[in-house]
């Protein structure tokens, strides 16, 4: 019997999600209760070493290509069966309970925080262009947003992030998983040193020079003396108001 | 009016109906003509004031921005007011593409947020069923004397003329009683097969078989097995208190043969 | 989607073993709730097409060797681990406090079928004069009876034996090993004319022959013959680690 087999064995009769912890938790019990010398060798094993079980059992799965899956969520196992079972699924155990969809306004102020996190409303505002008052709310009842702390700027606004709800609700195994993390995670573009005119009399920049990604790697701006951003890599927005507002 | 107020509140906000306009031109936001958008943003925001309709402060602010740029772009270059303490990252031309692309970037990410929670909705996750650990080999507590004891019982409840066709008056379970009981007294524990050696019919067997079965259940005998495929042995049952004769059945240990404990863990 | 591969995710997700018919009210249902097509499709089953397919399925996963397999127990199917992983899949759903007593009628079926097997479920209730559906559950939940095979006569009726567990559980190394096998098998039990009317407490009264009070006076009596203490005198309690477990 190989220690992976047995991570299968005990995922595949677990009532809920398991973490590594949780599968740790199990073999060391069962070193303390068995007399077998197997169970007893299991006693002590590395997270690390679950994890990477559990990765090359998770892939096997997806190779057999069968109806269900073994996936992480929010750091936790489970065989799930793949959506397009869901109408017999549903005939048999029932409609699952699941809060309504999101609204596009939340869907976007999540999608904000998720990218950003962590970050205050201000910010999410200047990217929304609009108040996110009411979408905070829902937001923060449902659980898929949380307050993560305080910016160390004058008035010290809240920042938010996502909590492991957020992960559980999208069936993400952690925040790296989001689509597209990489590009959205960047404060990507940046004013060029001058803007050109299309058209002389006109002063619209030419596209070449808007070209994101020239500004995204040139880390030439440095972060606003405002920002509560605490990540190296994405200088922040500069705070709500900018003169264009007035 | 309602069909416009409907429209409207469709748009998250001014960068959202700023980007429809965008997609309307059906150009990239990077080559879009801002004079052009600003026009019919505003145009749009005026028609909703004539119509008198609330109109979130965004709407406006925007509206006033993207006239700015407007009137601006309209001047030719060498006349463009260079506004004082205006520093770079502070174009309003720039901001706002800035803005609409940032914004876009959110919205497709929303866009497929929403895929993944409709995928989602549609994963189920495996519950297993509930295990009930009082598996057979660990914690059934039966003896195999009592699965024969019931066999009996199912016998006896039948058949008392059978019975008495197998069970010629050469042997009763009676004298079986008896002599097994005489037989534990001289030693302390007999074999099981020991038992049944010397029988010389079937008929034997089950007579000897009963007796001792009425023999555990009546405690006059105990019966071992030291681990599991050991020769079963029996032995004289540890004297006991005087009680009140033996009940019937139904209150005959279902459960656990006192004497056997097979327990496999 | 296979109808296949449909059958594998329902089981999959299902609390409780399921019989053809089981499944085929799940496709009747669905087709009844959903607008898809497929799934209206799969309307009206055969059980025959689904017994098919299980029995593919049921090879699929042996030929897979994983930790769990496709079993039919008693006319349903469904997802079991393979048992040497007990001592780990113990540990995770806890060991039940419940006592594993059977009860004298689960006893009394449970002899009929050691000694009388493969039967039917009607020969049990003719031999038992009751109806045993409620004990055969037990039986069958507790994995000491199993289904066999299938009587060859009119409706082809399912027959029932021990299994394995029932075997290693009293050390048996097989039916033979049945004490007084022989005899017990042969003894002729025909149904009685009229059912009797057995009050619990007679079913072991004594027969005439067995003359108890001979006995009785002699020796002592115990003092409570239903009193399943075990006595600390008794040298039951075997090792440990039965020799299966090694």
């Amino acid at each position: 019997m190989e220690l992976k087999s047995i991570i299968e064995a005990i995922l595949f009769n677990a009532q809920k999600p398991l973490s590594p912890k949780d599968l740790r938790d199990v073999f060391s019990q069962t070193a303390d209760n068995s007399e077998d010398l197997l169970a007893k060798s299991f006693k002590k094993i590395k997270d690390e070493e679950i994890i990477a079980l559990l990765d090359e059992l998770a892939k096997e799965h997806d190779a057999a290509a069968r109806t269900f899956r073994l996936v992480c969520v929010a750091g936790a196992w489970q065989f799930v069966s793949q959506p397009e079972y869901a109408p017999w699924i549903k005939t048999l155990v029932g409609e699952k309970s699941r809060p309504g969809r999101l609204s596009q306004p939340a869907l976007e102020t999540l999608a904000i925080i998720a990218y950003r996190q962590p970050l205050t409303r201000a910010e999410i505002e200047q990217i929304r262009g609009v108040a996110v008052d009411g979408v905070m709310q829902t937001l923060l009842e449902r659980g898929i947003v949380e307050q993560t702390g305080r910016a160390e700027v004058v008035g010290r606004p809240a920042l938010y992030g996502t909590t492991p709800a957020f992960l559980e609700y999208f069936g993400l195994r952690g925040l790296e998983d989001l689509p597209a993390a990489d590009e959205l995670r960047k404060i990507p573009v940046k004013k060029p040193e001058s803007l050109l005119t299309v058209e002389p009399g006109l002063a619209t920049a030419p596209p070449e020079q808007l070209a994101m990604q020239e500004v995204a790697e040139k880390e030439s701006t440095p972060a606003e003396p405002a920002s509560p951003e605490p990540r190296e890599t994405s200088p922040t927005e500069p705070p709500t108001e900018p003169s264009s507002r007035a | 009016m309602s069909e416009f107020k409907v429209q409207f509140e469709i748009f998250e906000g001014p960068l959202d109906l700023l980007l429809y306009l965008v997609k309307k031109e059906e150009v990239d936001i990077y080559e879009v003509n801002l004079t052009k958008l600003a026009t019919e943003f505003i145009a749009y925001v005026d028609l909703l004031r004539e119509l008198d309709l609330d109109i979130a402060g965004e709407f406006l602010v925007m509206a006033s921005t993207l006239m700015y740029i407007k009137s601006r772009e309209l001047l030719p270059k060498d006349q463009q007011v260079v506004v004082e303490g205006e520093e770079e990252g502070e174009d309003p031309r720039w901001e706002l593409i800035r803005q609409l692309v940032e914004y876009k970037k959110f919205k497709d990410a929303a866009g497929r947020l929403q895929e993944m929670e409709s995928t989602q909705e549609n994963v189920y996750r495996r519950t297993a069923p509930k295990l009930e650990f009082d598996a057979p080999a660990q914690r059934l507590q039966i003896s195999i004397f009592d699965l024969v004891n019931a066999v009996n019982v199912i016998l006896k409840r039948f058949t008392p003329a059978d019975t008495r066709d197998i069970f010629e008056d050469k042997w009763t379970v009676s004298e079986k009683i008896e002599a097994i009981v005489n037989l534990i007294r001289e030693r302390p524990a007999v074999k099981f097969s020991e038992l049944f050696a010397a029988a010389t019919s079937r008929t034997e067997v089950v007579v000897t078989f009963l007796a001792m079965l009425e023999l555990i259940r009546l405690k006059q005998i105990v019966i071992a097995q030291s681990e599991a495929f050991s020769e079963i042995e029996i032995a004289q049952a540890p004297p006991q208190p005087v009680g009140p004769p033996p009940e019937p059945a139904a209150e005959n240990p279902p459960g656990p043969a006192p004497e056997l404990n097979l327990r496999m863990n």
